[in-house]
């Protein structure tokens, strides 16, 4: 079986867990393409750490305003209901637990919950911004990941090696080839995405896996 | 954006149970949800601890009462968590026989404690209260050579919220000295009930002048004419 | 000598102390009265703490608002300038240091700075609302009060015996007889208001009081 | 309601002296005061305290950098404290060749030790950090059989505030976004410099959408058109 990267499939997946009105904040990068696949009927409700609520979809070209940006610095919009706070709000909402979920993005993530998504000590470090209190904070934890990185390596592992983000929070691990819940220092897996099998991810994952008495294949594509 | 339902002030103090931690809104009275406090009255539950600045204004010889008193005069709490009872004689009259536990906490540090539940936050580290008998049985902790009274964050079950204008998604706007700790119980307890004014469509209140937002309110009551 | 309670040479004293723009709290009661005798060109900014700043007087018969009304439950105005807040801003304001200077009523006052004015213990405990608050937080704290109780005490201890609003905070005592700086452990009696006279001050008063080498009377009829 | 001074961005610069911790409101830029941050840039300063959410947007191909970035271009700060460097390769090299001394501290953590400092609070109990680096070095206080961080109050000398409005007096109100850290700094630094894009007259802005209090607010800049 060859590994496809698919960042629509994590995507997919994340979206379905929310029902409506769901107060949700999205990482930047991968966790944003979940806003596009949040099913018929469903609103989330983003909050942008920066400091507002009711984050909308990017301008028409012509229309961005310098003032109204995403927590990544790229014009955005607001919807109806919204409304501006400062950051010491904007954080006591997050860290306070009034937001359903967060979805990160992984350097690693292991059987623990542990993740690490701020720094590569000594070559890349771009700082933990709001990761911290978003782990900490919100009900659920979403850690949106491609199963492998680059060189073919598994982004789950037993135990993180570089330094945290926040220590056993993650709730769910969401990569493209499965569904993981952490519990009890394992991954249990939940589903597993067509075409790949259980097989194949227990072979591939150097980590703890237990395959839930549950566990199901789901078609994404 | 979603819409939280509204409902009758009857309807919304059935959330309430007996032996809750409510915390009520107002400064005196003003700023209280009224309408909120006469269902309670009503209803009857009892045990239940009241956060609240203080048990609003009784006048003994009148009879005349405000915000939180019609509740103190029933004495539907048990535990009363203020940093003023100053303007009941009724509260005082309680706590001297022994009949209601009211535990004093000044009016800042009640703010960012109760604040601070609402921020995810284990506590506050403030000056005030040192040396005073605000201290005793509290933990003292020094930084950089400077010492601070350890108070507890402070969480409710319940919060009954007086807004001028409230937007159907819950949003609020307040009204002038009303506002007082109406923002901060919105943060702070799992029920927040807000009793508005105005009822407003979504998209009516300007973004940028939301006290409160949509994400702590829980349910929506009309506000008395 | 007789001895004649006057609040308004307590508030007429105070006032003076202030200069344009000083943001000011002032308590209820006798402290209320200080506004009432600012100088001329001097204009307090006066903060309530139940939310909002530039206390305005109060208003004609028949324009009171139920929803402005002062820390008493009064009704009151504001000014153009003036702006409301949360009781965690308006204590921000208030401990983390942006008052000038707070002006509190007296149960006792004691020649450390500590004052007593919120409890007399199974007799009469309106409880402290802002006043530890107050007492820590703003830059200078007054204590206003009549010489001695109805009983002729003194209200200037050695020492407070009632339970304490706040150690060791009280900068100065202002009576109807002088003006005290609380300092080393003593009262520094700084001035005398006619027709009180030093020796009358040494005699009444049950505390440490050192005469400043400055001290003069003060007229404040 | 009493006047405060309105001076030039080259006059504001001027109270800021070489050791100074800088408050610089903004986030990847946006809501810093733009017109301040030339100003220093200019006059000089140096060996300054940067505390900022991050150090804005510095991109090494074109050039195009935004908020305090062009004061870390030349190397004004010989401290950083902010959440954030990501968007700024500049930073990220001094930092790795031992040039500034790069103090990562989680977002919402420097908001609430910035927000405690003004106060008057002696720190924040967050749970933020616990079991990483950023736990490395602090006291961990146990409230109720839960563990918090102490992460200690955080002051400045001077705040660099971006109002959309200002009225003569200091009151503040901000622009969408651009809120961000600004209201927060302006309660923690002893002067604090607003540049707002208007300034209007005592009066004009309305006392329930005011964000930050005229209290806390120095000196006023006219922003740049």
């Amino acid at each position: 079986m060859e590994y496809v990267a698919n960042k629509e499939t994590i995507a997919k997946r994340i979206a379905r867990f929310f029902k409506n009105g769901d107060v949700v904040n999205l990482g930047i990068g991968l966790p944003t393409l979940v806003g596009n696949y949040v099913p018929e009927g469903v609103e989330l409700i983003l909050q942008s750490e920066n400091g507002f609520m009711g984050l909308g979809p990017a301008p028409e070209a012509g229309e961005e305003d310098p003032m109204l940006v995403n927590a990544g610095g790229m014009p955005v919009t607001i919807k109806a209901g919204g409304c501006y706070f400062d950051s010491a709000m904007s954080f006591a909402i997050i860290r306070g637990g009034h937001i359903a979920a967060t979805v990160l993005g992984v350097l690693e993530v292991d059987q623990e919950g542990n993740l690490a998504n701020y720094k590569i000590p000594g070559k890349m470090v771009p700082g933990m911004g709001g990761a911290m209190d978003l782990t900490v904070g919100a009900k659920t934890v979403f850690a949106a990941t491609q199963h492998f990185d680059a060189k073919g390596n598994s982004k789950l592992l037993r135990r993180c090696k570089l330094p945290l983000t926040a220590a056993a929070q993650v709730d769910y691990v969401v990569t493209d080839v499965g569904l993981f819940q952490v519990k009890d220092g394992a991954f249990v897996l939940k589903e597993y995405f067509k075409p790949y099998t259980v097989d194949y991810i227990l072979e591939t994952t150097d980590a703890d896996i237990v395959v839930d008495k549950d566990c199901k294949e789901v078609d994404l594509a | 954006m979603v819409k939280k339902p509204i409902v009758t002030a009857d309807e919304a103090v059935k959330l309430i149970k007996e032996g809750d931690a409510v915390m009520v809104g107002g400064f005196l009275g003003c700023g209280s949800p009224t309408g909120l406090i006469a269902a309670l009255e009503k209803r009857g539950t009892g045990k239940l601890t009241l956060i609240c600045n203080d048990c609003a204004m009784y006048n003994p010889k009148t009879g005349d009462m405000n915000g939180v008193a019609p509740l103190v005069a029933k004495k539907r709490f048990s535990v009363a968590v203020v940093s003023h009872i100053g303007t009941n004689p009724e509260i005082q009259r309680q706590m001297n026989e022994g009949e209601t536990d009211v535990r004093l906490v000044p009016q800042g540090t009640l703010a960012e404690r109760i604040r601070a539940a609402g921020a995810g936050l284990g506590g506050v580290l403030t000056p005030t209260g040192l040396g005073t008998e605000v201290q005793d049985g509290k933990k003292v902790v020094e930084v950089d050579g400077v010492k601070f009274l350890l108070e507890k964050a402070l969480k409710g079950d319940v919060a009954l919220i007086r807004a001028k204008k409230a937007d159907k998604s819950g949003n609020c706007v307040y009204d002038k000295s009303g506002r007082n700790f109406n923002p901060l119980m919105a943060m702070a307890c799992d029920t927040v009930i807000v009793e508005a004014d105005e009822i407003v469509e979504i998209g009516e209140l300007d973004p940028e002048v939301v006290v409160t937002p949509s994400v702590f309110v829980t349910h929506i009551v009309q506000g008395r004419k």
